[in-house]
């Protein structure tokens, strides 16, 4: 879900059309909701963690975009909100954060560090979460100043709008596999 | 003052303290043999006309090409008389193993570990020497000068990424 | 059958006291005999709030107290040194930024201090003073950072937006300056980069009356509150000989007992021609952290406002082209102010070799750098002693026996900031 | 007005109460994808591999703090109407509510001789 944008084109019938119709009207709709009420859940480390802070207070409020609420549980948040370097040892907690979100779910790469690694290109950090995990929205700066966090916000807020939501989106529960090591 | 601390060393361990000089900006600064550095500083922190209670702060130095290719120091700071001292200790690379200062500063626990962690130093009578900073997975002793600089040793497998460039990253140690 | 059963679902192997004789013979002692629970492990993982997003504690809990804690760091270990040792003297300077990225000026004037030590470099009188005065101006912002974090962690949320808020403005009066709200890169080895705008002191000092007004409002909020001293009077308690033995320095060992700051025991800068006065704790607790850090904020606003009227006009960097970039003029103008700008930023500032070791007090404490330079334009070794790693380390041993709920201020009163403390 | 109209408002409360969490509750699993995965099921321990299991046996302490808790919760339940009809009951409502508060006050003194309130012994 996090980042398959389908675009639907080709020629369609007139049954696809109206289908097509209500599908939009519904997608439509959900986007409006689940644009306006992004629960994030901070995953803050360093520098970026300070600008964040910012961002969440009184001067550069994102409450107005409805992101205010911090989630510390990946079970009640829509946006994953990386803030800050990701280093080795770090990857396997993002990525298991990652995975324990529950859809519909989106990725936010805060500052430098987290989209591409920043100035730190040596033994200890990852080059970017793109390695570990799909992202939506990639924010320069380091630290990125809050205007550029909030216009981040504001540029994923038109993806959801555009993205394709269905209405009952079930997939079949996993059967229950043998073993496996937990850090997969 | 700073002289008294020096002559009280070189008395009081004779063979052990040896070449005294005057480092960089007024510090004093003299090398230890390796085996005496426990009783060194225990007596340093012990002896009331000394009295370095601070725990220090210890770091390592990899001379690559110098015979004892390693270098423990140990920045000792009194807050009771305001003086300091700097210990050196040679390391050579064919036996890196040092006694610990844990038994004297609790504190010196986490710099004995970031030495063994970054360069392969091991402290005898370290209380829980294992690795500090790095994952336990970690192969090799990242600061050391032979170790690669973007020596990364994923845990995740990484994902591919094809739509961004990456270059060759800030020019290495011309 | 009392003592079988008793026997049955009495302590398991290993946990809790060693199962006491059985009591149970009598009716009246089977109601009597300890029950012990299991110790659960908890694991307050990396990506938690309270562990400020970058320490592992794997504690072990008998019902609430915490019985045993093994921290894991190094979660945001960036490879500092790594790095550092692959530039030159003068690039250096961002990444020193990164490390207490909250005071991010006072890495910069630790570092810059190192290496003119090494140099023997003599810096301008007006640049001493812009350093020692944008230093305290982001002493303020650590120690707002750290208060408003305690307030929200144990609850104040209105603490935390006001922290927030005075720190703006602060950042402000410093994007003025410096040009970054928080990554300010704003000192040179030889000097510092820019010098003040005119008018900013007299914005300086609006901005310290509001910061003040903001300050006493956090302090009227917290200082007597009842739930605030509760949760922090009496927890996290390290004595003064503890503190010294594990390595405290700064906010943290003054608030034991131990009067020693460097800005008095050995004055670096123009310190010594600036009075303030140190405040000192008594018990140790994470009060009298708190306390140490509102008593410094007060402190430092009158250092600024010293600094502001002390200073005179004049040179803010040292006018040596073996160390310092040329103005622009003389780059494009001359032969030598192109050759000087190409040999600095191609090769760096060479620096004869040897090694050297220079502290300065930092928001957390003695901020150290032990710098080796083999002469080459880049540095050989530069060793962080970062003022919260010896406090960090320390934690274990002061949460023993206290609750887990005494862990989240205890560990917010000793600020561990990840940059500096895991390089 | 007949019994049935003066409980009207309260039925109205509680439909509106119920029909609300509902509706919200309700959108919220029928409109929300579902991607089971065993990572997702697994417990969340701040993203590091979970430790123990959580059904641990802990001190019977907090067990007695728990029942004491009920007991004297339930006797504020009672406290509630009585104090809301204190005049109307007159002398009698009075004593009747005194015995009943004085037998639980006679067990709170014993427990707390008995040492069950004090959570650091073990």
């Amino acid at each position: 879900m996090a980042s398959e944008l389908e675009v639907a084109g080709g020629i369609a019938t007139r049954r696809e059309e109206a289908l097509g119709f209500f599908q939009k009207l519904v997608s439509g709709g959900l986007g409006w909701a689940r644009k306006n009420s992004l629960w994030q859940y901070p995953f803050v480390t360093a520098c970026c963690g300070m600008e964040y802070m910012s961002v969440t207070s009184a001067r550069y409020d994102i409450a107005r975009f409805g992101a205010e609420v911090p989630r510390f549980s990946p079970r009640q948040a829509d946006l994953l909100m990386v803030v800050g370097t990701i280093n080795c040892k770090q990857a396997p907690i993002l990525k298991r954060i990652y995975e324990q979100m529950s859809e519909p779910k989106w990725v936010i790469a805060f500052g430098v560090c987290a989209s591409s690694g920043g100035f730190y290109d040596n033994y200890a950090t990852v080059q970017g979460i793109d390695h570990v995990i799909p992202v939506d929205v990639y924010i320069p700066g380091c630290p990125p100043r809050p205007e550029q966090v909030l216009d981040g916000l504001m540029l994923l807020q038109r993806k959801i709008q555009d993205q394709r939501h269905k209405l009952i989106d079930r997939l079949p529960p996993v059967k229950a596999t043998a073993g496996g090591s937990s850090r997969g | 003052m700073a002289k008294s601390v020096l002559a009280a060393l070189a008395a009081r361990f004779p063979g052990d303290v040896y070449e005294p000089y005057e480092g960089v900006g007024g510090d004093d600064c003299v090398f230890v043999r390796k085996s005496q550095i426990a009783e060194v500083c225990h007596f340093l922190k012990a002896d009331p006309a000394l009295a370095f209670n601070l725990a220090p702060y210890i770091t390592a130095v990899d001379y690559l090409g110098l015979e004892p290719r390693f270098e423990v120091v140990y920045n000792l700071l009194s807050t009771v008389h305001r003086h300091r001292v700097r210990l050196r200790v040679k390391v050579p690379e064919s036996d890196p193993e040092l006694p610990s200062v844990t038994g004297v500063w609790r504190g010196a626990d986490w710099f004995e570990r970031y030495c063994f962690d970054m360069y392969g130093l091991r402290f005898k009578g370290h209380p829980d020497l294992r690795r500090l900073l790095m994952y336990d997975e970690f192969v090799g002793y990242p600061l050391r000068k032979d170790y690669p600089l973007r020596g990364r040793q994923p845990l995740v497998p990484e994902r591919e990424v094809n739509d961004i460039y990456r270059g060759p990253g800030p020019a290495g140690r011309d | 059958m009392a003592s079988e059963l008793d026997k049955r679902d009495g302590t398991p192997a290993g946990a809790g006291a060693p199962l006491a004789p059985s009591p149970a013979q009598g009716y009246a002692g089977a109601l009597d005999a300890p029950l012990h629970g299991k110790q659960m492990v908890v694991n307050l993982g990396p990506s938690h709030p309270a562990m400020h997003g970058v320490t592992r504690a794997v504690v072990t809990l008998d019902g609430e107290t915490i019985v045993d804690m093994k921290l894991d760091i190094g979660f945001l270990h960036r490879g500092f040194e790594k790095s550092c040792e692959n530039l030159t003297w003068g690039q250096a300077f961002p990444y020193t930024d990164r490390l207490n990225y909250v005071s991010s000026i006072m890495n910069n004037v630790g570092f810059a201090l190192a290496v003119e030590k090494l140099l023997k470099l003599e810096t301008p009188l007006r640049s001493q003073y812009l350093r020692v005065l944008t230093s305290e101006l982001h002493r303020i912002c650590d120690h707002l950072t750290l208060v408003s974090a305690m307030g929200l962690e144990l609850g104040a949320m209105t603490v935390f937006l006001y922290g927030i808020e005075a720190r703006d403005l602060i950042w402000d009066r410093l994007t003025e300056i410096c040009g970054a709200r928080l990554t300010s890169n704003y000192v040179r080895v030889g000097g510092v980069s820019r010098d003040a705008p005119e008018g900013w002191g007299g914005k300086v000092f609006e901005t310290l009356d509001r910061v003040t007004e903001l300050r006493e409002t956090i302090d009227a909020l917290l200082t007597r509150n009842r739930i605030f001293m509760d949760r922090t009077r009496g927890t996290g308690v390290i004595s003064r000989e503890d503190a010294l033995d594990f390595g405290f320095t700064g906010p943290c060992l003054r608030a034991s007992g131990e009067p020693h700051d460097l800005r008095k025991a050995a004055p670096y800068l123009v310190y010594d021609r600036l009075e303030f006065d140190v405040p000192v704790g008594r018990n140790g607790d994470n009060f009298d952290r708190y306390l140490m850090r509102m008593e410094e904020m007060r402190q430092s606003d009158r250092i600024v406002r010293q600094c502001l009227a002390q200073m005179e006009p004049g040179e803010i960097v040292v006018e040596d082209f073996r160390y310092v970039l040329p103005p622009k003029p003389l780059v494009y103008g001359t032969i030598e102010g192109v050759m000087a700008h190409f040999k600095l930023i191609m090769e760096g500032i060479k620096v004869p070799p040897g090694e050297a070791y220079s502290y300065t007090e930092a928001a957390n404490g003695e901020l150290g750098f032990y710098l080796v330079s083999d002469g080459g334009g880049r540095p050989y070794k530069i060793g962080l002693r970062s003022p919260g790693w010896p406090v960090l380390s320390a934690i274990p041993f002061m949460t023993k026996g206290a609750l887990l709920a005494d862990l989240v201020p205890t560990y917010d009163s000793i600020n561990m900031i990840g940059g500096e403390v895991e390089q | 007005m007949t019994p049935l109209q003066t409980y009207f408002p309260l039925a109205v409360a509680f439909i509106v109460a119920g029909g609300l969490a509902a509706l919200l509750v309700g959108l919220a699993t029928l409109l929300g994808p579902r991607r089971p995965s065993r990572v997702k099921s697994a417990p969340f321990e701040c993203g590091s591999d979970p430790i123990g299991s959580a059904r641990e046996r802990f001190g019977v302490k907090f067990y007695l703090i728990a029942l004491l808790f009920i007991v004297f919760d339930v006797e504020a339940v009672f406290v509630y109407p009585w104090a809301v009809l204190l005049r109307d009951l007159g002398w009698s409502g009075y004593l009747a509510m005194a015995m009943f508060a004085f037998t639980l006050v006679v067990g709170l003194a014993y427990v707390w001789k008995k040492g069950a309130l004090e959570m650091e012994s073990d």
